[in-house]
């Protein structure tokens, strides 16, 4: 049963490994990356340490994932930057004389 | 052959972590999006995966002592859970410092293609530093 | 236990402070706590060095209360020690050198953070050297990749960026493979500390189980640790993570931080694995191979480079190649050479880059050749630091570059097929060297102003022109006193090997 | 030939003069005093190595190469994991070579000897605390690398976030359910501080979720909000005040350790709160650390500042 269990979670892990890596959106890409550190959390409390389940509960699909969309968020922020082509051609000045 | 085989289903857990570095690894490889680079946290977890199934014995408890039996027998091995806490700290913060410079060079190039930034870089190659 | 071994641990604890005091200083304080870091850490490691020289012992350093496989330690001996002594001395230059361009380079308000990441650097110098557990190697390679990629990313121009994400890339794909290697060290020895490591893979060695998967531990963490030190055909990230820079930076970086990985690689193939069970595992061979490869292709492309900073980057990867081509050798007398490889390249390099930038600001801020033309007339110390720098790299004899050159070849002889393949390499490598840098050296003391736009001559700034003279005043001492760093290291390899 | 330059200015690389022979080393001497008023006109021309063009073609072809080379990387990289996965112990198994005396001791006088009842605590906060020690710095270099890439600084403070999608403090539900959950997971996560020598967890688990906790405050009520209850300074404090208590907390005993002094730091009962020597205050300072340093890339992240 227990076994059973294991290798359900386990090739859940996998397919939803494969899914980040073939996801064309980054979006969802990094939603099935959150449910796979959730497999992960559950993983590690089948694996006797509770310790690194809380951890990985609280960072993999937590933190990680909320950095993830606020760099997805800020990078449509530039995108919507009405300013953008301005900052653009400061910045670019600024790369050629560096 | 068959012995591999054979070992390879035993050690079923080893397996699955391999094959997840091996799609971080090919993550990491193939795709030209920067975002993508979270093939670089798949592959953190496969390899903190495999040194959590080898630090596993089947049967034996959590490492917390209670009820005061401290025979060794009846624990887990609590090396590799304190190693892979240190991985998975050291995992975040390199994502984080990943994430920002994938945040800064958008600013700048407008672009997350990796090919297409470093042509831009190699055009440009020539007289100005 | 005498007071002065406690130095090691006194260094990198006080390196530490340092980091996190700099963290709520301004830049010019932060700056000035580097410099006192990097001075006392210099003393501290020359104490370290006589007490061991003098005692003729190398002894273990507990950290906390329990002993070897239970707790962590450091290792300290001659080798180590005079090892971090020279990282911490090069770096104190190149930082000398460099902070009028991170004055520049760098935006005010994160001048601290750029201070508090060269502390970091340092301690994750100090630790790769002294370190005695693998685990522990691990974690500061992680510490010095993320400082380097910040020292990097620091200058915040777009190809500087675009370098250090590069740079992170590859560096994350080898200390992933790093882990991955010493994960499979513990599952099949159960230690990590490096004289338990020892015992426990000479006799499983002997033994015959595990055999494969020995093999391929070793060559996980081997390749992991070249990825991260640029040899050949992993150097990609190097000349552009090198040449994008600040000075001060790419100084350290192709100073100091490739040589950390490379001394960490030599503890583990000489204390871990032993240097018997490395050469029967075949991946000496291949390294030795990797390292030929990377002397003559990485000095093409150096011949081929359209800037200066980026010829002498390609120069750096040419020079990690000797020193893998001596570990592949892997006899004591090839082991000096590398040792006095380190030596020299780490003192030339962050001159021949304090000086490339210094020519730079001689020629408009413009560094393809045309623009150098003569450049050493308009900024003649740069210029001659710069002839130092070269000559040594290309192997003039009196200068620290032919001193290794010298050695390996020594090394060779008598190794069958290995001595051909090396004896030709040298000369090759020794001959694209000269076709690269001494026409570099000959074109910057060129007559004939009228080629360029920038005529006037740029008044030496003694901040950065000092360091290089004593960057080339050390080379030259290294190169003339050679016999003397020789028996050190002698005695040094001699209790590091036992 | 007389006129002839040293170097064609048409070139940059040396190796290319080299090849045909355009460098003369003795046209300076016999030209001495000339001066080629066109040499000086084409050197002020910038003119780029390879068009654009050229060399996209260059990066299509190479592209091809190295899809080739890394499919051939990634088959023979994964054929030999496998291998040597089939060559390890067997998984699960009790008499594996990593079940040794090391172990052996963290669980039989662990608790004697760091006073910490969980072993993984105990083992990473006394027997191997370096190894902590370094990677709490780990995370300490990443918010400093964060903050040098993140930090808006000179003109580009300007920047504005407009188009802020939703304001989450004004929705019912959200602001209900989070007034409700936040007390809980910051308890959850002191808990777990606290109790890191007794029970699973501690201070990069208890640090985490705590940072969590404080995310999710800055999420809903926003930024400004959270950072007049945090100002930038106070982090900064916090921060650098653990990290030192870290420091020289660990560096006394590692002191001690080395030079076989005793340690006058009392281990307390096992199992007691109080007990455990200094992991519960190590624990206390790195998850204060790991707290704020998640806090601290949420909000690097979100506006560019502490």
């Amino acid at each position: 049963m227990m076994t059973a269990f294991r290798i359900i979670l386990l090739s859940s892990l996998v397919l939803c490994a494969i899914g980040t890596a073939i996801v064309k959106k980054p979006m969802h890409a990094i939603i099935i990356y959150m449910a796979y550190s959730v497999i992960m959390s559950v993983i590690w409390i089948l694996l006797e340490s509770p310790d690194l389940a809380i951890t990985e509960a609280a960072v993999g699909a937590g933190v990680t994932g909320i950095l993830f969309f606020l760099t997805l968020h800020r990078i449509n922020l530039i995108d919507k930057d009405a300013e953008h082509d301005e900052e653009k051609k400061a910045e670019e000045e600024a790369d050629h004389e560096g | 052959m068959t012995q591999i085989f054979g070992n390879l289903l035993s050690n079923y857990e080893d397996v699955v972590a391999v094959l997840l570095f091996s799609i971080g690894f090919c993550v990491l490889l193939f795709s030209r999006n920067l975002i993508k680079k979270v093939g670089l946290d798949i592959m953190d977890t496969g390899v903190f995966l495999l040194l959590a199934s080898r630090g596993y014995i089947a049967g034996r408890h959590v490492p917390i002592i209670v009820d005061g039996i401290t025979t060794a027998e009846y624990y887990i091995n609590p090396i590799p859970a304190g190693l892979v806490l240190t991985g998975i700290v050291v995992s975040v913060s390199v994502s984080a410092l990943m994430l920002s410079l994938t945040v800064r060079i958008y600013r700048t190039y407008h672009t997350l293609d990796v090919d297409a930034l470093y042509m831009m870089m190699a055009v440009n190659k020539g007289g100005k530093p | 236990m005498s007071f002065v071994q406690n130095f090691p641990f006194f260094s990198i604890i006080l390196s530490l402070l340092c980091t996190v005091v700099s963290f709520i200083l301004n830049g010019k304080w932060a700056r000035r706590l580097t410099l006192f870091l990097l001075c006392a850490g210099t003393a501290l490691q020359t104490c370290t060095l006589l007490f061991c020289c003098r005692g003729n012992i190398r002894y273990t350093y507990m950290m906390g209360h329990f002993a070897a496989p239970w707790g962590n330690e450091l290792s300290i001996g001659i080798l180590e020690a005079s090892l971090a002594l020279l990282f911490g001395v090069v770096m104190l230059l190149s930082v000398l050198g460099g902070s009028e361009h991170v004055a520049t380079d760098v935006a005010l308000p994160k001048q601290h953070l750029y201070w508090l990441m060269v502390d970091l650097t340092y301690v994750s110098l100090l630790l790769l050297c002294y370190t005695n557990d693998i685990f522990t190697g691990y974690v500061f390679i992680e510490i010095s990749t993320i400082a380097a990629c910040s020292l990097l990313a620091a200058k915040e121009v777009g190809r500087a960026l675009i370098a250090s994400v590069r740079y992170m890339i590859f560096a994350l794909i080898g200390s992933g493979l790093f882990l991955i290697g010493v994960i499979l060290t513990y599952s099949i020895t159960g230690e990590l500390l490096f004289p338990q490591l020892r015992t426990a893979v000479t006799a499983l060695w002997e033994a015959g189980t595990y055999r494969f998967s020995m093999t391929v531990a070793i060559g996980l963490m081997t390749v992991g640790l070249s990825i991260k030190s640029g040899l050949f055909p992993f150097h990609f990230w190097l000349p552009d993570a090198h040449g994008q820079a600040t000075a001060a930076t790419s100084g350290i970086l192709s100073g100091v931080i490739i040589k950390g990985y490379i001394v960490l690689l030599i503890k583990i193939i000489y204390q871990v694995v032993g240097i018997d069970i490395f050469r029967a595992s075949g991946i000496q061979n291949i390294l030795l191979i990797f390292g030929v490869g990377g002397m003559v292709v990485c000095s093409i492309s150096a011949i081929g480079a359209p800037r200066l900073k980026t010829m002498v980057a390609f120069s750096s990867a040419a020079q990690v190649g000797y020193i893998f081509m001596g570990l592949g050798l892997g006899t004591h007398s090839a082991l000096l050479a590398v040792l006095f490889q380190i030596f020299a390249h780490a003192l030339t390099k962050p001159m021949l880059f304090l000086s490339s930038s210094s020519l730079m600001d001689a020629s408009g801020g413009r560094q393809d050749f045309r623009s150098l033309w003569g450049a050493g007339h308009r900024y003649p110390m740069a210029g001659f630091t710069f002839t130092v720098g070269a000559l040594s790299m290309v192997g003039i004899p009196l200068l620290a570059g032919f001193i290794p050159k010298l050695y390996f070849a020594l090394a060779a002889f008598g190794m069958g097929w290995r001595t051909w393949v090396v004896l030709l390499a040298l000369t090759v490598s020794t001959i694209l060297n000269v076709m690269y840098f001494l026409y570099t050296t000959i074109l910057i003391w060129l007559p004939g102003e009228e080629r360029t736009h920038v005529h006037e001559r740029v008044r030496p700034r003694m901040g950065t022109v000092c360091p290089a003279m004593l960057l080339a005043g050390l080379n030259l001492l290294v190169g003339i006193h050679s016999a003397a760093l020789a028996a050190l290291f002698t005695q040094g390899i001699d209790l590091f090997c036992q | 030939m007389r006129d002839k330059p040293i170097l064609d200015p048409e070139f940059s690389s040396i190796w290319t003069l080299w090849k045909n022979g355009q460098i003369d080393l003795t046209t300076p001497l016999r030209s001495a005093g000339h001066q080629d008023p066109k040499s000086v006109r084409e050197v002020e021309k910038y003119r780029p190595r390879r068009s654009r063009e050229a060399y996209s073609q260059y990066v299509r072809r190479s592209t091809k190469l190295y899809k080739i080379a890394a499919t051939c990387l990634c088959l023979i990289f994964i054929t030999v994991m496998l291998l040597t996965v089939a060559n390890l112990p067997p998984y699960g198994d009790p008499n594996a070579p990593t079940v040794n005396e090391v172990s052996e001791r963290y669980l039989e006088e662990g608790t004697d000897e760091t006073g910490a009842v969980n072993t993984v605590a105990g083992m990473i906060l006394d027997y191997r605390a370096f190894d902590t020690l370094g990677e709490s710095f780990v995370l300490f270099t990443s918010v400093c690398a964060v903050a040098i890439l993140m930090n808006l600084s000179g003109k580009r403070q300007h920047i504005k976030h407009t188009k802020e999608l939703i304001n989450y403090a004004d929705d019912m539900i959200v602001r209900g359910v989070c007034r409700f959950l936040i007390p809980v997971i910051l308890i959850f996560g002191i808990y777990i501080l606290l109790n890191g020598h007794l029970s699973p967890g501690g201070g990069f688990s208890g640090g985490a979720v705590l940072g969590a906790g404080l995310i999710i405050y800055a999420m809903v009520w926003g930024e400004e909000q959270a950072s007049r209850i945090f100002p930038a300074k106070t982090v900064r404090l916090v921060v650098f005040c653990s990290l030192v208590f870290y420091c020289l907390a660990k560096s006394y005993s590692f002191y001690t350790g080395a030079n076989h002094l005793p340690s006058a730091i009392p281990m307390g009962i096992p199992g007691h709160i109080l007990s455990g020597g200094l992991i519960m205050p190590l624990n206390v300072a790195v998850g204060f650390v790991v707290c704020f340093t998640m806090y601290s890339f949420y909000m690097f992240f979100r506006r560019g500042r502490l």
